[in-house]
């Protein structure tokens, strides 16, 4: 579990970042000197307080961020897919056309249909943005990156709002498309859990810099494997969760 | 299930609520009603404002003798075509000048100066290039009617979710798309509201151009009434301009509701 | 508003005193500037008349301003009364005056378009003449083809208003053959295209008068302020016979904003002031041209006599006294 | 950290980007020297438009000799004050009728009425009512102008988030709570894009009233100048109306950023 | 870990929901009859499959669905305070005058200031809503309904985009809140264990119904407790996660 820092093979990494500075007015120094490289087609999920600069890092990834203070060396792969903390739907248009708006694919439409059966959304095709649940408009937006074939996806909390059953399907999703097509991933989530199932490798974002790096090699993924659960322990304590703040009963007698 | 209890939570309605059917024609028909209790009790006198059954005959008359409907179509022709031409041309102007900087320091002040001075005294300079004719008065409409479609257009480009752009970058989409598919989508409600200013100014339009070598035109019959002071006749040109204009309008705003169905504003 | 309330019938004689508190409401800009330069306005406050001047003048305007009753007399050309009676406004003239040597001094003349030639009248005739039905200028275009012994059909008439410098540009552009200009615009049509040129119509266009709501002129109060007044009125016009530079300064630079070269060409292009010394030969005038626009625009026979006010000819050629001019030049 | 390396990723941008400094004066600018240019090379002939060497001397004559200062300050205090009151009433007539059904269908109606008839067919009916002073003056600019406010203000209104009246019917607040909170400033973008046009509407209005029993005004001058032909003079009134429409507009546009810092759209 | 009705006491419930049917058009009947009492004071927390209508059931205990088809009976307590699944910030106001949006209390400022203190945004009170990240706005959001004194809270995940650390400062928040105030309070969340660490008790939303209704009565509210592992298994098995959803180590080879 020590530090790895991605660079394993002699090809060139899909993402690289050196020295990174993004800076949100005095005091507000979000990112400081971070350095990060994710090899291609690796799966990298990145974990962090609230307000910490997950989504920061990924917007200079997605090139996003030109009119904010900073400056650092940013290298990513041409074909980049984002799938934004909010789902980020047009209001305008219906769900498929959501889906498939700017895929140049001759077969986008089928194509679409099909993720949108994938996320469970399949028959609400024509339904609007708004007329979504929360963790159904999170889908579509996943769907909206399946029917693209990225080098590197970018994905900040993509299944924040799904419950567990839901997402364990997403997860199955995401990991099959990653069989496919082998695309680098930043995935940012606040689960651990989630984090150690799909990634090969957890980072830590704290203070601007990577300030956790692991690699994850476990023979089984599943919590009950007690490497699993170490992992997990070790991943919670540098978050800042230790014992003493899990809870203890409460209200007794209520 | 025919009678099933529905007792539900109610929380006072901050919004405007549903909408009322025929509400719509309340107002107008109020006013008709004021109107004509005024001119028959003797409140409005009709040297000020014809009573509205002697506005029927005037309008009778107007229909029969002077060929009103031949007016009415002449002028509706011209406001139409003016208002075509100005649509189109704001609408591009407002999109050139609302995606490119550059674009909006060469076309937005100009428009802005255009705006700002009476069409009237414009008008020499549209005879000088357009002559008396047509053509002169279709430009002159077209260059009234742009103004506020390009205004609130730009505005409601401008005002596009910000967030949207940005979704848009990073799907890779050249330049046409980003417009089909944002852009435009984005600034309807500003161009909707635009094109409710633009089809009564294009109609305004009519009562200035139609001075110039007009032989027949509601802009024109109202130059003449006025001139010979007929006030019957321009309450019968008030009337249509009041009718076409209200029409126009709900028009433009129930194609409103039904292109913007994907909003979901306090218009519910 | 501002009258005795009293009402006189429009035969009995015009009273001789004003009552405290009587309000005339007035639309004669040039007079305002005259009664203030000449000082003659201290006459109209000695007999007590209090006078509210309004910059309104012009046929529209006078017309909805007495529509809305804001107004009780305004100074104008001959047209608009005719107009008045049309539309069911009633009104009486209560003051003439005219331009000695009228045909040397026109209010009017035809411009022709560049390349466009009329020598006479009779040239006229299938030529694009610039139209405009309610204006005076209508009239007169109308009146042109009457002595010129042409119909509609002999020309075509361009429906136009008259608004600025709106028939010098038509002219200018070729859109019409003709045009009647006003001396200014005559002046600066001649200015901006040389090719052009204006010819006189021969006809006398040089009506004006004061016309007042009829409902003025039944108020003993009011009726008898402009007694007082239209007396004035003849006085400051002589005066303004005899000093013109006093007028040009006061009323053509002073109000109207004109430079001094600008007003000493609007003074020669007016010409000498007459007051009648009596009103038979403006009324004949005023009838054919009444019977010839009731032809030609379909409008109900008028007869002008009810138009009038005849009562105030008398007091207005007593003031002018032996300076008011008779026979043909009347 | 001087020359510190900043490599980003380059995304094509497809909203309007950073703002240029100044690009704002280039479209008056350049329409300046082409008119200038088109003057000096005998393109544009001064029968047409006058020249602005010429328009500049007959500004400097109308400073000096006809008090130009005057009938501007006249104008602006007539305009101004038709201004504030027409933005009052259209406000608060928006937010009645934005907010109910009933409002909706007794004041719309009218006022898309109002808007659609001719200022200048029913001066008779204002003269009538107001007289032929200051306050017929007032009163007629304040009916023009209102008519832009209202119909933005109402129709930004309209187009707030329904989500953001939702929370505010949970968190159980007051109409006039709601109005100040969410209602007003919601529907300011509406209301500056309706300033922008009431204020060139009011100093447009000018031109119209001022023909009314005016001793000053920059509408009177230009009448005038019609009147006696004096083609540079209304070329000046032409140059004054553009450059405060541009100036007015400028004002509110800037405004309009300052107040709306919380937007995040495609203005940027 | 029987059903429970809730109606424990004589009191009369503070939320009781008769027969309710709620029904966006054809096909998309979303409640179907659901039944459902809370106790004042009362901690239940809502969980229930993306889409399966728990917003929906929320929308109606805070009267905001007038205009959505259905029936039933519905009476809550006067004071009602909603914490929404998406943070709705008034995005005109800055963080702190939206937090103290519609407060009538004569130290609402002061009140608000330690509410966004405690949630962990203090020195934030100026920003303006869309400075702040995804999960700043959901604090923002929540210390929103911090300074209001409901009888009744209904919170629709109000935890979603946190991560785990500042989830259990929250956690710990909103359990102090309750102890001072006792609101009833119907909380929506896709996380169990949360759901079981929280509340009094859990009810699963399914197919328009209350399809589980089960009573927390753990002595510790520890994950670490055996009691805690067969409550969250048995209700992840009636949300339909069972053991062969469990991801299997996956790309042993990468
Ligand atoms: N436009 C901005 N102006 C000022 N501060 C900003 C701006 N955008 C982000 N920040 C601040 O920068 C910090 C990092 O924000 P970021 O969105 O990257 O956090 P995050 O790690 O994604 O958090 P979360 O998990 O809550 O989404 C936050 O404290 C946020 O308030
Ligand atoms: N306005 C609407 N029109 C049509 N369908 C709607 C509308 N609002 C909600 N729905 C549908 O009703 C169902 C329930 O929605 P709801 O928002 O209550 O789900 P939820 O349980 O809160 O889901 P999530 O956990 O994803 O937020 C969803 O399938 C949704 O698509
Ligand atoms: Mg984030
Ligand atoms: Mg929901």
């Amino acid at each position: 579990m020590a530090a790895d820092t991605g660079r394993l093979t002699g090809t060139p990494p899909a993402v690289r970042v050196r020295d990174l500075y993004r800076d949100f007015g005095p005091g507000r120094t979000v990112l400081r000197g971070l350095d990060l490289d994710v090899a291609p087609g690796e799966f990298v999920a990145l974990i962090g307080r609230s307000g910490t600069g997950k989504s920061t890092l990924l917007r200079a990834l997605a090139g996003l961020d030109r009119d904010v203070a900073g400056h650092g060396e940013v290298t990513v792969p041409d074909s980049v897919s984002v799938v934004f903390q909010d789902s980020r739907l047009l209001p305008w248009k219906r769900i498929l056309p959501n889906v498939v708006f700017g895929s140049r694919a001759p077969d986008a439409v089928v194509r679409g249909e099909r993720a949108l059966a994938e996320v469970g959304l399949a028959g609400r095709e024509r339904a609007w943005p708004h007329e979504l649940s929360g963790g159904e408009q999170q889908r579509a937006s996943l769907a909206r990156s399946l029917v693209r074939q990225p080098e590197l996806l970018l994905a900040d909390e993509p299944f924040g709002a799904l419950d567990a059953l839901t997402r364990i399907r997403m997860h199955a999703l995401l990991r099959r498309l990653c069989e496919t097509h082998r695309p680098a991933v930043l995935l940012v989530t606040h689960d651990v859990d989630e984090a150690i199932v799909l990634a090969d490798r957890v980072i830590l974002l704290d203070d601007g810099v990577v300030h956790t790096d692991v690699r994850v090699e476990l023979p089984h993924r599943s919590p009950a494997d007690p490497a699993f659960a170490e992992l997990r322990a070790y991943l919670l304590d540098r978050l800042g969760v230790h014992d003493e703040d899990v809870p203890a009963g409460r209200r007794a007698a209520a | 299930m025919t009678a099933a209890v529905d007792t539900r939570v109610v929380r006072r309605r901050l919004g405007p609520g549903r909408r009322i059917r025929l509400a719509f024609w309340v107002g107008p028909v109020l006013l008709l009603a004021v109107w004509a209790l005024g001119s028959a009790f003797g409140v409005i006198s009709p040297a000020i404002l014809t009573a509205p059954w002697d506005v029927l005959t005037a309008f009778r008359d107007q229909w029969v003798e002077h060929d009103l409907l031949g007016n009415v179509l002449a002028s509706l022709a011209r406001a139409g075509l003016g208002l075509a031409f100005g649509a189109l041309a704001g609408t591009v102007l407002a999109v050139v000048s609302g995606l490119s900087r550059w674009g909006e320091s060469l076309i937005d002040g100009p428009i802005q100066i255009k705006r700002s001075v009476p069409t009237l005294a414009l008008i020499p300079l549209f005879i000088a290039w357009f002559g008396i004719g047509q053509e002169m008065k279709v430009v002159t409409i077209a260059l009234i009617s742009m103004i506020p479609i390009y205004v609130n257009t730009h505005n409601g480009l401008r005002g596009i979710d910000g967030r949207y752009a940005e979704l848009a970058e990073t799907l890779a989409i050249g330049r046409g798309e980003f417009v089909r598919h944002v852009v435009l989508p984005g600034a309807l409600p500003g161009f909707l509201l635009g094109l409710r200013f633009a089809v009564t100014s294009s109609l305004l339009g009519l009562v200035v151009v139609e001075q110039y070598n007009a032989t027949s035109g509601v802009g024109h019959m109202m130059t003449l009434a006025e001139q010979y002071g007929q006030t019957d006749v321009l309450v019968v040109g008030l009337v249509i301009y009041g009718v076409f204009g209200f029409l126009a309008d709900a028009t433009v705003r129930l194609t409103e509701r039904k292109v913007l169905t994907w909003r979901r504003t306090l218009d519910g | 508003g501002g009258g005795s309330g009293e009402s006189l019938k429009l035969s009995a004689p015009l009273p001789d005193t004003v009552p405290s508190g009587t309000q005339i409401r007035i639309g004669d800009p040039s007079v305002q500037a005259i009664l203030d330069a000449s000082g003659l306005g201290k006459q109209l406050t000695d007999a007590g008349v209090d006078v509210q001047w309004a910059n309104i003048t012009g046929g529209p305007q006078s017309i909805q301003a007495f529509r809305g009753d804001q107004l009780d007399c305004s100074s104008v050309a001959d047209i608009p009364s005719l107009f008045a009676a049309w539309t069911g406004t009633s009104t009486r003239i209560v003051f003439q005056s005219v331009t000695v040597d009228p045909l040397r001094h026109p209010t009017y003349e035809l411009g022709t378009a560049p390349g466009t030639t009329v020598r006479s009248l009779a040239d006229l005739r299938g030529k694009r003449i610039a139209y405009s039905a309610g204006q005076a200028q209508g009239a007169l275009v109308l009146r042109v083809l009457q002595k010129a012994g042409l119909s509609r059909k002999d020309v075509t008439l361009v429906d136009l208003t008259s608004t600025g410098d709106s028939y010098v540009t038509a002219l200018g552009s070729g859109a019409v053959d003709v045009a009647p200009l006003g001396a200014s615009n005559v002046r600066i049509y001649r200015a901006k295209y040389p090719r052009g040129g204006a010819v006189p119509t021969g006809i006398r266009d040089d009506a004006a008068t004061l016309y007042c709501l009829t409902s003025a002129v039944r108020d003993a109060g009011k009726a008898a302020a402009l007694k007082v007044y239209v007396a004035v009125r003849a006085r400051a016009l002589l005066w303004k016979n005899t000093h013109p530079d006093q007028y040009a300064k006061a009323y053509l630079e002073g109000t109207q904003g004109l430079s001094a070269a600008d007003a000493r060409a609007v003074i020669a292009d007016d010409g000498t002031t007459g007051i009648p010394a009596n009103w038979d030969n403006a009324v004949t005038r005023l009838q054919r041209t009444a019977d010839l626009l009731a032809r030609e625009q379909h409008h109900p026979k008028l007869d002008v006599s009810t138009l009038v006010d005849r009562r105030y000819e008398k007091v207005e050629a007593a003031a002018a006294g032996s300076r008011a001019v008779t026979g043909d030049a009347s």
